[in-house]
């Protein structure tokens, strides 16, 4: 195994552990998706046209939820000190966590969002958009928050100042995303695919030289 | 995103420190500390408590950049801090062992990270852990977490071992225990620099911050 | 001081149970062979059709989930009060099986809601204070499985089952509440199907069926894991 | 200083201090008050609608974030073995964390509330039973996520099966809270405030001894 | 929700332990063990890592039940757990320190909560904490913040203090005051427990885990 596969496994299995952040996708899903009609009714009409909206939201507060311990807990307990002297360079290791953490939140968030779809109602032409948005959407969600928490690193509790900063970087994505399935539900084709792609590809090539930048600032211990 | 090659550490002819200072959070812990150690040797540091020796520690690791002063390995050959990093092995105060994570997995993490092919079950059977190879490491008790960090560092082959209050926690066979992975490390030409209140009870200069 | 080796001598269960159990098992065989034949043989409602029919795996697996929620609180109280570790593992047992019948429940009732309803899932009273019930189930299993300690898992996860039990009613009751007040949608739901006796008769087998099936499943895994620990604890004399 | 206000003021200063949690009511407001209408699109009516819905979803998953570390920090650090033998009941304490919580996240959410409400278009009627029912509710919140929190004390990242937890015991609350803004807007006079009041006020009294009662469980250690 | 009035622990006379067995995760760790602490007198716990030291500390603590036997105060008076905890006093492993509070507003969150009056600025100096004083904990050296907790231990006003590993990290100025500090505290008829495996250098009874 590779050392970069090795940090992807480890991350993977770390959040696949009882109590990982793989439960997180699918216990923030539950929990959105019952807490929003309990909230805002039961009118399925009302719910279907915001589904693709809620799944973007709570893709990007999963997202907040588990990012401020991509590096943190790693941090604390001397691991990255360790992972720090290893052949493998901190560009690849951030790059590695992001990729283990979209596939433990995002990738379980997009093949959940037709059942949420089921549950709001959503008509049949909202499927396809749906989850294609989020497939093309969420590793640029998980990219930007671990620039986030690798900034907020050596705050304590830094999670917390985490949405302030991830926040205004995100809400392109949530535009575009969302904006793709209501523009589908609505019968407009329209260019929100394209920008969220494209949106998407450069948030994901730049994040692992701005995580590991950032890292490397925190590690003077 | 490279892929670095020097993961097995070349061979330490002399490490030097000249005229280190430290500065961490606008105080003065230290400043214009000098230290040379060759090829098998090992360098005690000693000092009260908030001396600086960690820090010194993480500079030596090149994680804190020194306010003045310069690190230098074998008369200056110039390799930077990230490529010194790369030839040393580490044993902190934090256990950097996963709760969540077993021993054996902990080290097997480590084996394919530092690219060694290593029997793992061998190196904790040797620093006593074959019992709890398999208990999640939350459970292990603050000698057991102490002793996987030893098993750690002897399955790295890292030429300069940096060790950080190395015998704490341990019981007095695992005093021994860490004492012969030492001695064994610079008998085979390794630099081995330590931060302890206790001495390791091996030959070594010593260098006593105030 | 209850402990792994004075195991509360949990003997009696065990002679108990293996005298019942091949009976139970004959009944609730019978009683669901019964039911399903009854229940196919019965003619289409006028109403609903055929589809009437997964009203009898339907309804029973409601009604055990309930009471399965029940059986557990039952043993959590007994466990955490008279700390005896057969109450303990009564609750852990019972509770995989709560979740399977509610999942069940919810399951065969969104198939029935789409030719009844049109659509798989309505944000209906009864089915969303459903669902809560099967996070209620899933959230007492995984913090069961998360700790490692059993006798600490036990208790714990015992005060999540009587917080649960003060709070049932009132989920039930705020669900119902939520639904009625601000939406007049038109759910079939008030009066629900007649009831003839040609659909009785079968219901009433099937849930005798799902009550025995129930307690059959749960007698054997509380066995199973009685012997578990027994053999755990016969290993750490021997260490 | 009793030892009660001394946790009290503890924990309160620790929410306060960089990073701490009383940021989180402000991030969460933030990031809920402008992903929504992201995700939803800017249909006023729609979104006056939904105001009182979101915003109490907004509080619970606000408090899911950080509840966890409620006990959690305390535990790891060995803070919660020098409390449990100090004066102090653990029921006194649970008592005093929950408080804490509740001044430091329900409090300002509630006082952010009518800002919300502004962004949303929601009418005049609307501010006064939106602040009230979540100044009766939000105790409601702070004091069942301290069972949640307390009962995954001794669980690694246990907050991911708070949800799970806690998600079915809240939902009355948001139930009667959100409900209660709605019924204002119809014009219906309910009975949500009190049902709200009656089941918070049950939950802040029970909270405290199941809270014990599970990090009593716990301190094993 | 009561205060209990027990905050200044009466004295103890003496302290039994029966036959106590501990088992953690489903693992036996010891059986059967005993022992018997006299007011003045000093016990300390060896044995080996993972023997299960700090177990029996936290059992004595009333923090985890034993799977059997008894822990008795005076004879048997019947206090349960939670009041012999109200007179122990705690020094863990875990330093309880909040990285964000200094070790100044550290101390007095623990006098307010122990309800002590006492100058916490001169129990800083004492333990040579005077400097550091304002600087948040986590910057603070492993030495710094052991030192904090001997603070917190002198302050409390217990009869039974339970401690575990006290002289892990400090330099020899630190062993040495602690030492001074628990010897002073048994001198004035207190009790003390500790597990280390660095004798303290006292007159002590001594129990061995296997
Ligand atoms: C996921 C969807 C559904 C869930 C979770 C669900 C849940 C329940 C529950 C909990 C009960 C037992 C209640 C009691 O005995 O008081 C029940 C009974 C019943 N359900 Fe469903 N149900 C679902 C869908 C449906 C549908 C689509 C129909 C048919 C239109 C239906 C018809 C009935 C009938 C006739 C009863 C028995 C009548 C009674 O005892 O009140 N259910 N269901
Ligand atoms: N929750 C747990 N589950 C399973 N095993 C545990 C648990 N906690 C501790 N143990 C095991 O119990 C044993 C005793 O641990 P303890 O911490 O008491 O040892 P110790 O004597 O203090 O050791 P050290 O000298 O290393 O501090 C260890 O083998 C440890 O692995
Ligand atoms: N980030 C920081 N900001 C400010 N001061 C710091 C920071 N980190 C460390 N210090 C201070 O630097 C000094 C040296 O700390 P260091 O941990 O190197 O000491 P040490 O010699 O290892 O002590 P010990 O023997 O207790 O381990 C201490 O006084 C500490 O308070
Ligand atoms: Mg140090
Ligand atoms: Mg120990």
């Amino acid at each position: 195994m590779s050392p970069f596969s090795a940090v992807l496994f480890r991350d993977m299995r770390l959040a696949t552990r009882a109590g990982g952040s793989a439960a997180l996708a699918l216990a923030f899903f539950a929990a959105v998706a019952t807490l929003v009609p309990l909230g805002v009714g039961s009118d399925l009409r009302l719910l279907s046209r915001i589904a693709g909206g809620v799944l973007w939201i709570a893709a990007v507060l999963a997202a907040l939820l588990s990012l401020d311990r991509l590096f943190q807990s790693d941090f604390d307990d001397g691991s990255l000190d360790i992972i720090a002297l290893s052949p493998l360079s901190l560009e690849a290791m951030s790059f590695a966590k992001l990729l283990a953490h979209w596939l433990v939140t995002g990738l379980p968030l997009t093949l959940l969002s037709p059942l949420l779809g089921l549950l709001f109602g959503l008509p049949g032409e909202g499927y396809g958009p749906l989850m294609a948005s989020l497939a093309i959407g969420t590793p640029a969600v998980s990219a930007i928050g671990a620039i986030g928490a690798a900034l907020t690193l050596s705050i304590r509790r830094g999670g917390l100042i985490l949405p302030f900063i991830v926040l205004p970087l995100l809400s392109p994505a949530v535009i575009f995303g969302a904006g793709a399935v209501l523009g589908a539900l609505d019968g407009l084709s329209n260019g929100a695919f394209w920008l969220l792609g494209a949106f998407s590809l450069v948030a994901v090539l730049l994040a692992p030289f701005a995580a590991a930048g950032a890292v490397r600032l925190n590690l003077a211990g | 995103m490279t892929l670095k090659r020097l993961h097995l550490s070349p061979a330490i002819k002399a490490l030097e420190a000249r005229s280190l200072t430290c500065i961490r959070g606008n105080r003065l812990v230290f400043r214009d500390v000098g230290f040379r150690v060759e090829a098998g040797q090992m360098l005690s540091l000693e000092g009260p408590n908030g001396a600086g020796k960690s820090s010194l520690l993480r500079m030596v690791a090149g994680f804190l950049k020194p306010a003045s002063g310069a690190i230098v390995l074998n008369g200056g050959e110039g390799l930077d801090d990230e490529e010194r990093g790369r030839c040393a092995g580490w044993l902190g105060h934090h256990d950097a062992a996963k709760p969540q994570l077993s021993p054996r997995e902990t080290l097997q993490f480590f084996a394919a990270l530092y690219r060694i092919a290593a029997d793992v079950d061998a190196a904790l059977d040797e620093v006593g852990l074959g019992k709890a190879r398999d208990l999640p490491s939350q459970y292990l008790s603050a000698g057991q977490k102490k002793r996987l960090s030893l098993a750690r560092l002897k399955l790295s082959r890292r030429s300069l071992w940096l060790l950080d209050e190395p015998l704490a926690a341990l019981d007095s066979a695992g005093k021994t225990l860490a004492a012969q992975i030492v001695a064994a490390h610079c008998a085979a030409g390794g630099i081995a620099i330590a931060a302890t209140h206790e001495p390791l009870g091996l030959d070594s200069a010593r260098l006593v911050l105030a | 001081m209850a402990s792994i080796f004075e195991f509360a001598n949990p003997k009696r269960f065990m002679t108990l149970s293996g005298a019942i159990l091949p009976w139970l098992t004959v009944i609730c065989v019978l009683s669901l062979a019964a039911g399903l034949y009854l229940g196919f043989a019965a003619p289409p409602d006028y109403q609903q059709g055929t589809t009437v029919k997964i009203m009898f795996i339907h309804v029973p697996a409601a009604w055990v989930a309930m009471m399965c929620y029940g059986l557990m609180a039952i043993a959590s109280l007994l466990g955490l009060v008279n700390r005896h570790p057969l109450a303990d593992v009564a609750a852990k047992t019972a509770a995989p099986l709560g979740a399977m019948f509610t999942a069940l429940a919810l399951i065969t009732g969104s198939l029935w809601g789409k030719p009844m309803w049109g659509a798989y899932w309505v944000w209906d009273a009864r089915l969303t204070s459903f669902l809560l019930l099967l996070f209620l189930y899933l959230g007492y299993i995984a913090l069961w499985n998360a700790i490692e300690d059993e006798t600490r898992a036990a208790r714990v996860t015992a005060i999540l089952a009587l917080v649960g039990v003060v709070n049932l009613p009132i989920i039930e009751f705020s669900v119902e509440w939520w639904n009625t007040l601000h939406q007049g949608e038109s759910i079939i739901r008030s009066g629900g199907p007649l009831i003839a006796g040609v659909f009785l008769w079968p219901l009433g087998l099937m849930a005798v069926g799902y009550t025995t099936l129930f307690f059959t499943l749960w007698m054997i895994r509380i066995r199973t894991e009685i012997l578990e620990r027994r053999a755990r604890a016969l290993m750490l004399e021997a260490a």
